[in-house]
Parts: structure tokens; C-alpha cells; sequence
């Protein structure tokens, strides 16, 4: 296990040590999907979201 | 009798275009395109339309020449289809979000992407009768507003258009689930969406953009989706300029809208319902605006409430209609609404 | 114009009538009674009429002479001030439940008290088009059936009258709340009230002996309270004579309704509303019937479904006083539903 | 602390399952697999479970050994990968329909698709502690029943295990909307299913076969959704048996549920709540039973109310294994409910 | 066993104390007082406690000596009764809003009348144990704050503490019915408060008063009663300190509530429910709380939900009793609440 | 306490021994309001109770 932070909010997120480049990973804190860019050492990049849409 | 067309005639702002104008005593309905339900009745995606029309979807493909053409489809798709259906009808009114706002920059930062017929865009008018009644007369395009802009819109523009307010306007508005059409996803299966106190655009919800150009006014915009099939309200909470007192925010609003077939100004101090609320307007085609303010230069909050699918879309777009083939305003529109509901 | 006045204006059907009224093109409504609310104004109480109507109620004690009233107050009480008002109108029309049996027994069973006008009984025309609509034509004095004894009625006439159907009707209503009308106790607070499935009248509701009078077969009825504010659904559960298949009962229900302009057969085998339900008709006078069966000689469930405010009520009513009066029979009468609602 | 995996753990009823299981003394959950969800929090799907676990769904492929594997996959899926997951548990508890009836033709025709595994079928206990609790106590393989028919089956059981009703049973059923789990179609959408009084089921609804299975009735039964998003309720229509009073009716439901620590038996002369109803169980693992009854011989109308998610799935199966294992029967269901809810 | 006494048992936040002290471990309920009900079985006002209690409501004058005293009555009541109970009860907690404001001239602007024991007030510490841990462990008298002044101080302590935001806030409330209590009136009415959107307190809602006291900040507060029967949500619009961005803010939420037992941070990125709200929340005692922030020096929107008579009130209370007890501080108050619900 | 059966459903109705005549007591099965007519021995009567009106 290694602890790395959420690029959107800081917050320290445990990514388990058999992690691979390009899974994707969730923050417990603020639930941004996570992308694993590098392993080591860890390094996350906000995956792409798509909004909602509530129309009107 | 005027012929009339309705393009995404499946959604739920189509059908209520289709209810309206089947009771209209000088249109006909003579097409309702859908892509999806092409060769389907009508009828079948709208049972309250059972017995009132024979109909069935066609897709856009077929349609012909009509003296006026409603676009119910969605944003940002409208805007690749209407430039190939101008040609279609003398009068096209669009209902989606995507010849509202003047700028493209604008459209794109609220919509996500790219306007792709920018060159449209001027060439609109503002389907709200209360403040553009002479250009619609002669208006070939009109777009509609959005629902919670026009009930700040509303709410707003007595005061705004006096100069009795001052500074940044926080708006919040509640709307129910049939705001999100009938092609929603998951967001608004029953179960999760019932009972839900949903702050979905805690802040910069989109129709900020449309309220500020319309009112001048620098808005911020909050937007919770609450338990409600159809109703918007909007709580406009305001800093009323110096001086200014109750008595003459009355008489803004009296004097605003004494001659407004369609918006009743609803602020009391007895009863149940003393200030706006769409409980009481679902189907009618009414804006309901109040208020309530403090000691003079103190707060105000003002409110309005509509019905998203009537005022707030397919009811505006008739009234807008009415006043562009010179009929009276009201026709299609007669409905008052139910108590209780 | 035909004048009108409505006493029990105050309550939930009062209200519902002058909405309709007030919308019609051949009648002015002229006087609203109420003892409660005498010199306040009507739409202090239906914050829907706002705009609508400028009347103030006024105490049964001024009513002068119209051509019809209608009488909207409480059952048990009605019995008792009706035989003083039918000399103020050429036409009178109860919405009460206490000249609708023609049996004073009956009524004691069903209402706990001795009626107190028995000799009126005999005097009413039923205000139920789709049955009596020949007699409505000249009838003074009309009693409009009970909201679920109307859904009932319609739902089991065609096979009742073909005689399809065999031995004992079990009737499940369910209804909104409504139904209970404005002035009710603690049973309606909202907190309670919300979200229930209250089986009020496990057996024996008190519109059995109208749908028992009416159908001429033996009826047991529940009822329940469920979730909604306006809406009446009945299911009967009967079982079909000998040899009796689908596409009889299809027949039956056809060729029965043809022709009425407030009644549609919805028994469909695709979609989300296959079978009658209240959702899409509030504000409607629509009842819509339908059914299933098994094989033939099986089982058969009719559906029924209506607004019990207004083909249960109000609009119903006001059917009947546009038969009598010889107008067309739609009139005030056109709202369509809502979709989505 | 006895381990325990939750097969389809990000449904409705997997849900429930998590949320019971995490507030157990006794039990451990140590894996909840979906397909779908594979790698993301449990408490995403579930929200409530915020603060109560850290788990990730994990896929099925990754099940290792536990002393109770829970399934609350899909219907007609369940029956495919149940048999793959048997050796993964000592106790495997089913809470689909696959294992419940013990006849694979009934089940083809109930579910529309032959059973894949009907050699298992026989090897299944059924899940009511009411009726099995000593064979639950050794029991490996249990099927838990569907809502409404364990519903209707405690309505029933009191009388039809006393031979005091004859002929047959018409079982009328409402339920919510969560009963139709968080994969539904358009059909949940809460612009249509809100206000609803769907009666999608109008005769012979699957639930039908299980009730008769285990009362020896002859059963038909209607279903109809309605507004609620948890909650069932059934109406059982008999006929008494000559000479069966009302007092006899009530003395078997008494003895009958006595010693039951989640049947209550609610058939009251007074008050709101006096026949079971649904609102006041949400969370809970209560199955309220309560009655009707004409004179004697005459008709009876037999009530029963529950959660569909707990006493109607996960509940109900907690139960059983607190049973199997030898725990308290009410650990972790002490949940009483809410009023007002 | 601690042994409690409820007065004001009847009413729907006495109920609820009810529910929560039947379950506690280490407390015995041995009072429940109605002066209404004396005599009568406290499971027919409160039917979710049947099987769970067999008491009966007794009058006050009945009242021994206790541990622990809560009272549940009316506010502008329970100042009269309070100090003649004091005797009664090593100690003693009031739910009512009277004993909440340490400023009798406060109290007589916010309540419309003079406070009868002003003298009483400084002798209470308020029952947040988020702000008041400490002071709880050995306080005697306990004042509850009100269900959305404890929403909104939770949402505002994080930043109005740590200095991070500035000037006046604007705080939205919405409320369900059961906010209102059992005895309201035609306000709350089924069919009129069904559907609201009721703006009740459009300036100036009493609750400002309290979050003021505790924040110290300036507040202008606004109060909306919706559909629910359940829940409380407040929206406070803030503007942030110069240079304060969202990760100060996150931070800053983390850290003031990451030991707090029943407050949870709520601010997701991704999922249907991002921010807090009340629908999961019912029957549990978690105060939920977020936040959405602009650029640095920005607006803020801070977010709290909880279930007003929980959180707001009775497991609050509990949750304060339990500390004062030295218990563990979550006892009574596992439930966590429903999903969907 | 002296039990005693409810006239209404036949439920047993345990009755305070210091109950007096004329008191209204409940029976816990049906909830059926009952009127204490003679205390030795205790004897219950089912008191008058209003429908309520569900109206249509
Ligand atoms: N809803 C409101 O309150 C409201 C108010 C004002 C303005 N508007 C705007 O008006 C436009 C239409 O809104 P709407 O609410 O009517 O949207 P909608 O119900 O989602 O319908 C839009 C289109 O989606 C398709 N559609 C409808 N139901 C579908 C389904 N179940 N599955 C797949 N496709 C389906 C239809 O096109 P095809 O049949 O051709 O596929 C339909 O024309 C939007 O631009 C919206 O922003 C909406
Ligand atoms: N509701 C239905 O769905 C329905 C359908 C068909 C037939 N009906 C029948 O029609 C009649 C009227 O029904 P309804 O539902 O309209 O009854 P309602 O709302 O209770 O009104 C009946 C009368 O009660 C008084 N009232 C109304 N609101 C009140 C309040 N808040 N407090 C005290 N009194 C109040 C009014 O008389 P005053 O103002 O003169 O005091 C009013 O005329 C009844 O006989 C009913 O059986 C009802
Ligand atoms: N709901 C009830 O009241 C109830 C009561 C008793 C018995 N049952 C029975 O229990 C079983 C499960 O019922 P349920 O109501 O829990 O069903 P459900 O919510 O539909 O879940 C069933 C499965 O569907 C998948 N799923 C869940 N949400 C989804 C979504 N949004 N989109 C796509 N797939 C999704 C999940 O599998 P993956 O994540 O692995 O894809 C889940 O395990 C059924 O056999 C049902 O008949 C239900
Ligand atoms: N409801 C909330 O969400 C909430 C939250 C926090 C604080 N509070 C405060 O807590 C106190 C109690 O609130 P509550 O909501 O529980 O009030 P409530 O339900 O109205 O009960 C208050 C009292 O009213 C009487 N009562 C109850 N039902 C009645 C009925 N149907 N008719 C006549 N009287 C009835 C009862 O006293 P008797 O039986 O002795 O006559 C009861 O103790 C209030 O001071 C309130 O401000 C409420
Ligand atoms: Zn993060
Ligand atoms: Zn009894």
C-alpha cells in the first residue's frame, strides 16, 4: 500500500501496491476517478468526467 | 387555420406542445417528427393525448412547408439540425437552449462545446412576451427561454428595470424531474430521485448567462432538483437600493405586470399560498411573482414559480405564437390550474 | 348566459366547480356560499382562480333565484338545507352523497342516520350521462353518483348490461386524498397522510349500494387510501359467463363507449399505461376503463380510473347540467390531462 | 465472527444486505462483488453506507471461502452461476426466484425460460422462519422468498393451516418501486412512475405460484405499483369457513404469532394505523398481519404489510441465518421503524 | 440501568425519543406523559412501537424522580413547565426551543412573547457535542438546538471557526411536515402541504437567530417547507476569505468533524448523490456536510443535511445524554439510515 | 391486576385493581375503547366511538 495524493483535492489516497499504469483508481475523499500514470513512484492524474445533465 | 409542426415531438416539452396546440381553436397540428418512434402514435408516448389525435411520429425527413415549426429537441443537437429546417416554415420557434444566449463564447462555456452555427444567434428574438411583445409581431425566429430564467427573468425585472436593486442577485432554484426530459438516465430512476433534495449545479448553474443578459444584473445561480414531477420556483435574494421600502416594490410589480395576461403578482399576508409556488400551476400557463423585503435599503427576496412545461417551455412558445399571427394571447392557454393538487 | 351559484363553495368540489364554471363559455357563476368564509374572497380559498374571478363568498342565507345550483356541501348536512334552496333555481344539481339511493334504509345503513328527506328521494334524476343521459334532458333535479361508484359504474356496465359477467363483484378503490375533502381531522395531516396504504374500508365501503343499484349485481368493496391528492382507480374482479371470451369483452367495451365523449377504453398491450390509472387525468373529466381476462368463461379484472373531483364531482356535474341546458356536451369541459404529471 | 460475501452487492437488495450486515454483532462481511462496479467504494452505489465500510466491489471471479455467501444477483442470471458458487460457502443463501419453486415447469412458466440447474431446485429450503424454522437450523442452501408472496403467505397462513377459509383467494398487491431494482427501464422513470397506480400485473402474477405452493390455495393475484419507493402490501379476499366468527379469526392469528419476533398482528378499532400498512416499516423487519371479516361464514379481508427490501429479501434472509447459526434471531434487525415516516 | 422519563411523549419528536431510548442498551424508559392521551396505550400514537413497549401515557402531574428528564412539549409552553420539573431529574434536557437563546430580549423577538424564566436561561449549555463535548460531560441542563440551526452551524463552524469566510451569510432552508409537529393545522393538511413549495419564513426565520449565536457571524435566513415528511437541508451562500481556495476549505471540513462520530463530509466529484441531503438520512443521527466553492476569494456554498427529528432533535439529545452518562457515544444510534428510501 | 376479556374480540384486558367504574380503558389487541360498569368483578363495556369520515 502506498499513500499518494488526489490531484483534485489534496486529500491522501491509498493506492495498493500491485497497481498498474492506466487502471483507475477512486478518492475516498472527494470520489474523482483517478488515473494511475506512473507506479513508481505513484503518480495519479484526473481521469475524464462527463457531466450529468439536468436539462432545464 | 394556422398549420403548425412540432420537431422532437416524443420529449416531454413536444408533448406538451402537441396538448396545446390540439386544443387551439385557430391551428392545426399537421406533423410530430421523432426519430426514435417514427411510424408510432402519438398517442402511445402521450396517453393524455388519447382521443384527441389520430397522429403519428414522422421523422424530419418528411416534413413539409407549415406556417409555424416548434423545435422541441435537445440542446446542443438543435443547433446541427435547424439551419437544414429553416426553410421549412415562416415562423420557427426553438425551444432548447441553443439560440438563447447572443455569444458563442458564452454558449460554449455553458454548454460544454462549440456553438456550431454562431452565425444564427443574432438572428433570434427572445420568445418573453413581457418584455419583447412588439418584436415578436414580426419575429420569423424566436427562442424561447429556459424555465428557471424565465422565472427569475420574471421575478427580477420589475425592480431591475426601476434600478431598486443593487449589486450581485443570488438566485436559487427548485425544479421537479420532468425539467430533465424523458430521456433521463439513472440520475432520475424513481427511486433515487423521489423525495430527493438534489443541489445538482451548486453553483453557475447555465441559466445564470440568460437571466444576467436579460436583466442586466450580475447573478448567481444555485439549482436543487426537489420531489415534484412538473414546477420550477426561483427565490431571488436581492439588496434593494437606498431608500427603497415595501410600498414601492409593490407598486413595481403592480404597475410592471397590471396588463400581463399571464404573470399575477402574489404576495400576501394571509392564507395558505402567499407567495408563488407551482403546486397550484401545474398546466397553466401562468408566472406567479412575489416578494418580501425588509425595512427600506434592507433585503428583499423575490419569488416566482411556473410550470417548466408551460410557461417555462411549450406555453410560452404558444403565447409567443398567438401574439406573432395576431391572435388573441390567451388562445390554447386557457387552462387555471389546479387546487388541490 | 345561464346564471349559476354553487353553495359549499368553500370546499374542495365548490372549488373544482367554479374553476369549471368560470371557464365555460355559456354560464356566468353568479354566487358562491359559504358560512365559514362569508365576505372573504373565493380565490382566497382557491389561490388557483387568482386572476380568474373577483367574487367574495357569501352566506347560503342571500342566495336569490338561477337558473341552476349546485350544491356541494357536506353529506348528512346537505339532506337538510337542500329541501329550503330548491325553489332558488329552475335546475338543482347535489354533488352530496344524500339523495343518490333511492332507498331511505339504505342511506341509514350506509350514512349511520335517518335521512331527513325520504320523500325527496324519488325526485332525482342519477347525473350519470352514460346512463341516463335521455332523462337528464328535462331532469330539475339531478344527483350526482359518489367518484368511486362512478368508476365502478362505468367500469362494469358494458358487462353487466350484456350480462357477461356471473354471481359477485369484489371492487378495490383506491383514491387520493382529496376524496376527504378540506375540512378533514388529524387522519389528513400531511406526516400522517403521506406515503400510506390505508385500508379505511375494509369491507363494506358505502359506495357498494350505489354500484349495486346501478349494475344490479352484488358488489363488495374496499377501499384504501394511497399516495396521491386527486385520483380515484377501481379494480373489479369478476368472473365472466360461461364462453365469454377477450375479444367479447373487447366488443363490449367498445361498442358501449363509442360514442361518449368522456369515456376511452384503455386496455393496451404495449407502453407504460396499459390500463386506466388517475396519474394523466387530473384535472381531466375523462374516466377511462379497461381490462384483462383469462381464457374464456375465466376471470376478468376491470380497470376504471378518473379525477374524483371532476368526472367524480364537479365535472360530471357539470356534463349533466350542459345536457340539460342543451349545450354541447364538452363544454368547460376540454382540458386534455397532463403528461408527464 | 462468521464471514460473509454478498454476491450482486451493488443492486437494491445487495444493498440492504451490506447495510444489515455491517451493523451485525456477529458477522463479518468481507466481500460484495458486481460486474459492473468492479474496483469502485461500496458506498458509492450506497450512500447510506458512508462512514460504515471501506469495501470496493470486486467481480465474482475473485470469491475465495465463507461461511455464507449471500445472492442477490438477477432473476434468471442467478440460476446460471449459482451452481459455480456453491463450494464457496457452507451456507448459500438465494434471494432471486430461481430456487424457489420446486417444479421446473412452474418455473418456465413463471420466468418465461426453462431452468438451467432443476436438479437443484429440490435442495433448497425455503427461507420463512414462520414456517421453517427447524429445518433453517441444519439447512445449507436456502431460498428466500419474494416479497409479496411471503406477504401474502403470513396473511394467509394462520387461517389456511387452521382449514378456516375455503375456496379461492384473490390476493390484490401494491408495492414501490425499489422493488423493481436499480436496473429498471424507462418504465421507473420518476417522471412516470411518480403518482402512479400501475397495475402491471392485472392477473397472475408470478407471485401467484409461491403462495399456493406453500398455503394449499388456489391463489390469483393483481399487482399494482404505486407511489412509494419501499413498501408492499396485500389484500387477501376469502371466504370464511361455515361457522367462522371473527373471534376465531383473531385467536388463530394470535396463536399463530405469538412467539414470532417479526409478525405483529395489527387489527385495530381505533386510531390511523389500524390495518397493516407499509409506511410505518421502512428498515424494519417487521411483516404486519391484521384482518377483516363479515358475520360469520361470511367474507374475510386479510392484511399484510412489509418492506420489500428487509422482511420481503434481506431481512427475512438475515433472519434465517441467524437461525442457521444459532445467533439471536433478532441480531441485527432491531431496527423498529419510523413514525411519522 | 440509567432510568429516563419523556414528557411531551405524544407529539412527533417525543416519539421519536421514545423509539431511541427503547433501544438503548443501558436506559430504561419508566415515563411518557401526554396529558392529552393519559391513559392511553403509547403504541397507538406511535404505531412503529408496537411489540417494542407496552406503556401508557401518564400526565405530568404523575412525574417521580429520574436520571435523565426529557422534555419534548411546545416551545412558549415549556417555560412554564420546566422549572417546576427541575426536581425531577438529576438531568434535565429540553428539546423545545425555549431555553436555546442566553438573551430573554432575543427570545421575545424571535417568539412573540416574554420569556417567564429568564432567569433559568444562562443556566443551560447547548446540546451540540460537536462544539460542546466537554461542557456535555457534566452539564445537568441541556438545551437542544433547533433541527436547522444544527444543520447550519455544522455546515458554517468549519470556515466561521477557522476565520475563512467573511461578511453576511444567506442561509436556504427546506424543511419536510414533520418539522411542524402532530398538532398543526389546515396548513398541513395532506393535499394543501403535499407538492409545496412553501416559502413560510421568506426573511428573517427564527433560526438565525441561533446559528448567529453559535458562529458569530451575521445571517439572513430563509425557510421553504417541501415534499418530505422527513429532513432538513440548508444551503448557506458564503463569501470566502481573500486567497481561501477549495482544497483550505476541504481541509478544513476534514479536519474539524474527522473525529466526530455523526458527521460526515460530504463533496463528491462523481455519483448521484454529491452533496448532501436528507433522503438517506431518515431515522438516522447524521448530520451530513459539503461544500462547493469558486476560485480563491470566491463564493462558497456550504451544504447540510440531516432528519429533524434525529439529528435535530432526539438523537441529538441522545447523543448528549450519552455523553453526559459517560456511554459510548453512539449507543441507541447505529442505524444508518436507508438506501433507496 | 385483575385480567379480565374484552367484549369486542375477546382478547384478555388486564385492568389496574385500582381502576373505577366508568373509566375508559384499552384493550391492546383491538384497541377497542372500553368502559369500566362494575369493578368486583370487572366487568367492560365497548364505549360509543365515531367513525371517522373518509368522505368520497
Ligand atoms: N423539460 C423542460 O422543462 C424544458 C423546458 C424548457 C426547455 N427545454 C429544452 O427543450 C428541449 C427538449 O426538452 P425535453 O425535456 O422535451 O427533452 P426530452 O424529453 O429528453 O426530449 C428530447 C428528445 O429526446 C428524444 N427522446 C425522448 N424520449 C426519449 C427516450 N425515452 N429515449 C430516447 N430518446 C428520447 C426525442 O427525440 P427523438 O424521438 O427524435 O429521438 C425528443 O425529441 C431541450 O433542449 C431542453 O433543454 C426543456
Ligand atoms: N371530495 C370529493 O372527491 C368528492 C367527490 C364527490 C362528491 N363529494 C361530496 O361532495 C360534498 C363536498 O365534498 P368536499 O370534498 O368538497 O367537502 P369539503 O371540502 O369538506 O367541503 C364541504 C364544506 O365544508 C366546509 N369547509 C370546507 N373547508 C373547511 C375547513 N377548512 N374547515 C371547516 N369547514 C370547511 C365548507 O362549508 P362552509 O364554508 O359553508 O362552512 C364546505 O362547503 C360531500 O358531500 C362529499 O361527500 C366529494
Ligand atoms: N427489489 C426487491 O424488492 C426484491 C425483493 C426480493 C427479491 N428480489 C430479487 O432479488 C434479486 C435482486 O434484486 P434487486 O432489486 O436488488 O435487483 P437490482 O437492483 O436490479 O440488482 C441486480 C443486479 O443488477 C446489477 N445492477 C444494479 N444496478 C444496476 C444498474 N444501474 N445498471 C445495470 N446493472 C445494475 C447488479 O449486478 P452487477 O453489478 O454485477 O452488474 C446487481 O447485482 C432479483 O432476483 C429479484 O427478483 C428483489
Ligand atoms: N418536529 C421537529 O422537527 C422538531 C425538531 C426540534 C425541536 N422541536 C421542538 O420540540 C418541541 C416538540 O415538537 P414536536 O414536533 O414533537 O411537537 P408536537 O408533535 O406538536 O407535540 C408537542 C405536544 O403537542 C401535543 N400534541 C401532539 N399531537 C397532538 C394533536 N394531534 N393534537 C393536539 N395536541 C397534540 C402533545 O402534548 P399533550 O399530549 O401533552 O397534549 C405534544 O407533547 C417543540 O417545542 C418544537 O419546537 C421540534
Ligand atoms: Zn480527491
Ligand atoms: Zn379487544
Amino acid at each position: 500500500m502506498t499513500a499518494t495524493e488526489c490531484p483534485a483535492c489534496e486529500a491522501s489516497v491509498v493506492v495498493d501496491d500491485a497497481v498498474l499504469p492506466n487502471e483507475i483508481v477512486e478518492c475516498g475523499d472527494c470520489r474523482s476517478e483517478l488515473e494511475v500514470v506512473t507506479t513508481e513512484p505513484v503518480l495519479l492524474a484526473l481521469a475524464p468526467t462527463i457531466e450529468e445533465d439536468w436539462g432545464e | 387555420m394556422i398549420t403548425a409542426a412540432v420537431v422532437g415531438a416524443a420529449g416531454y416539452l413536444g408533448g406538451e406542445l402537441l396538448r396545446i396546440l390540439l386544443g387551439h381553436p385557430a391551428v392545426r397540428v399537421v406533423r410530430a417528427t421523432s426519430e426514435r418512434l417514427a411510424g408510432r402514435r402519438v398517442d402511445g408516448a402521450h396517453p393524455n393525448l388519447r382521443g384527441h389525435t389520430g397522429l403519428t411520429f414522422r421523422p424530419m425527413s418528411e416534413l413539409d412547408h407549415y406556417d409555424v415549426l416548434f423545435l422541441a429537441s435537445r440542446h446542443r443537437e438543435t443547433m446541427r439540425v435547424l439551419p437544414g429546417l429553416l426553410g421549412h416554415a415562416d415562423v420557427v420557434v426553438d425551444l432548447s437552449g441553443d439560440f438563447r444566449l447572443a455569444d458563442p463564447e458564452l454558449y460554449h462555456r455553458h454548454y460544454g462545446v462549440e456553438h456550431t452555427a454562431p452565425g444564427l444567434l443574432g438572428t433570434f428574438t427572445t420568445g418573453l412576451p413581457e418584455r419583447y411583445r412588439d418584436r415578436l409581431r414580426t419575429a420569423d425566429r424566436i427562442s424561447v427561454p429556459g424555465c428557471m430564467a424565465t422565472a427569475g427573468v420574471l421575478a427580477l425585472a420589475p425592480l431591475a428595470e426601476a434600478g431598486l436593486v443593487e449589486g450581485e442577485v443570488a438566485v436559487d432554484a427548485r425544479t421537479g424531474s420532468s425539467g430533465s426530459g424523458a430521456s433521463a438516465g439513472p440520475e432520475n430512476l424513481h427511486a433515487e430521485r423521489s423525495g430527493a433534495f438534489r443541489v445538482f449545479a451548486p453553483l453557475g448553474h447555465r441559466h445564470e448567462a440568460e437571466i444576467a443578459q436579460e436583466t442586466g444584473l450580475a447573478v448567481r445561480m444555485t439549482a436543487t432538483g426537489v420531489e415534484a414531477v412538473r414546477g420550477v420556483q426561483v427565490l431571488c435574494r436581492v439588496r434593494l437600493a437606498e431608500g427603497v421600502a415595501e410600498s414601492t416594490v409593490r407598486a413595481a410589480y403592480r404597475d410592471r405586470y397590471r396588463d400581463e395576461p399571464f404573470v399575477r403578482v402574489v404576495a400576501e399576508r394571509r392564507g395558505l399560498y402567499r407567495l408563488p409556488e407551482p403546486k397550484i400551476l401545474a398546466g397553466s400557463n401562468f408566472c406567479d411573482v412575489g416578494f418580501a423585503v425588509d425595512g427600506p435599503g434592507g433585503e428583499g427576496l423575490l419569488v416566482a414559480a411556473l410550470d417548466n412545461l408551460v410557461k417555462g417551455g411549450a406555453g410560452n412558445a404558444m403565447q409567443c405564437v398567438n401574439i406573432r399571427f395576431g391572435l388573441p394571447e390567451t388562445d390554447g392557454l386557457e387552462f387555471a390550474g389546479l387546487h388541490p393538487s
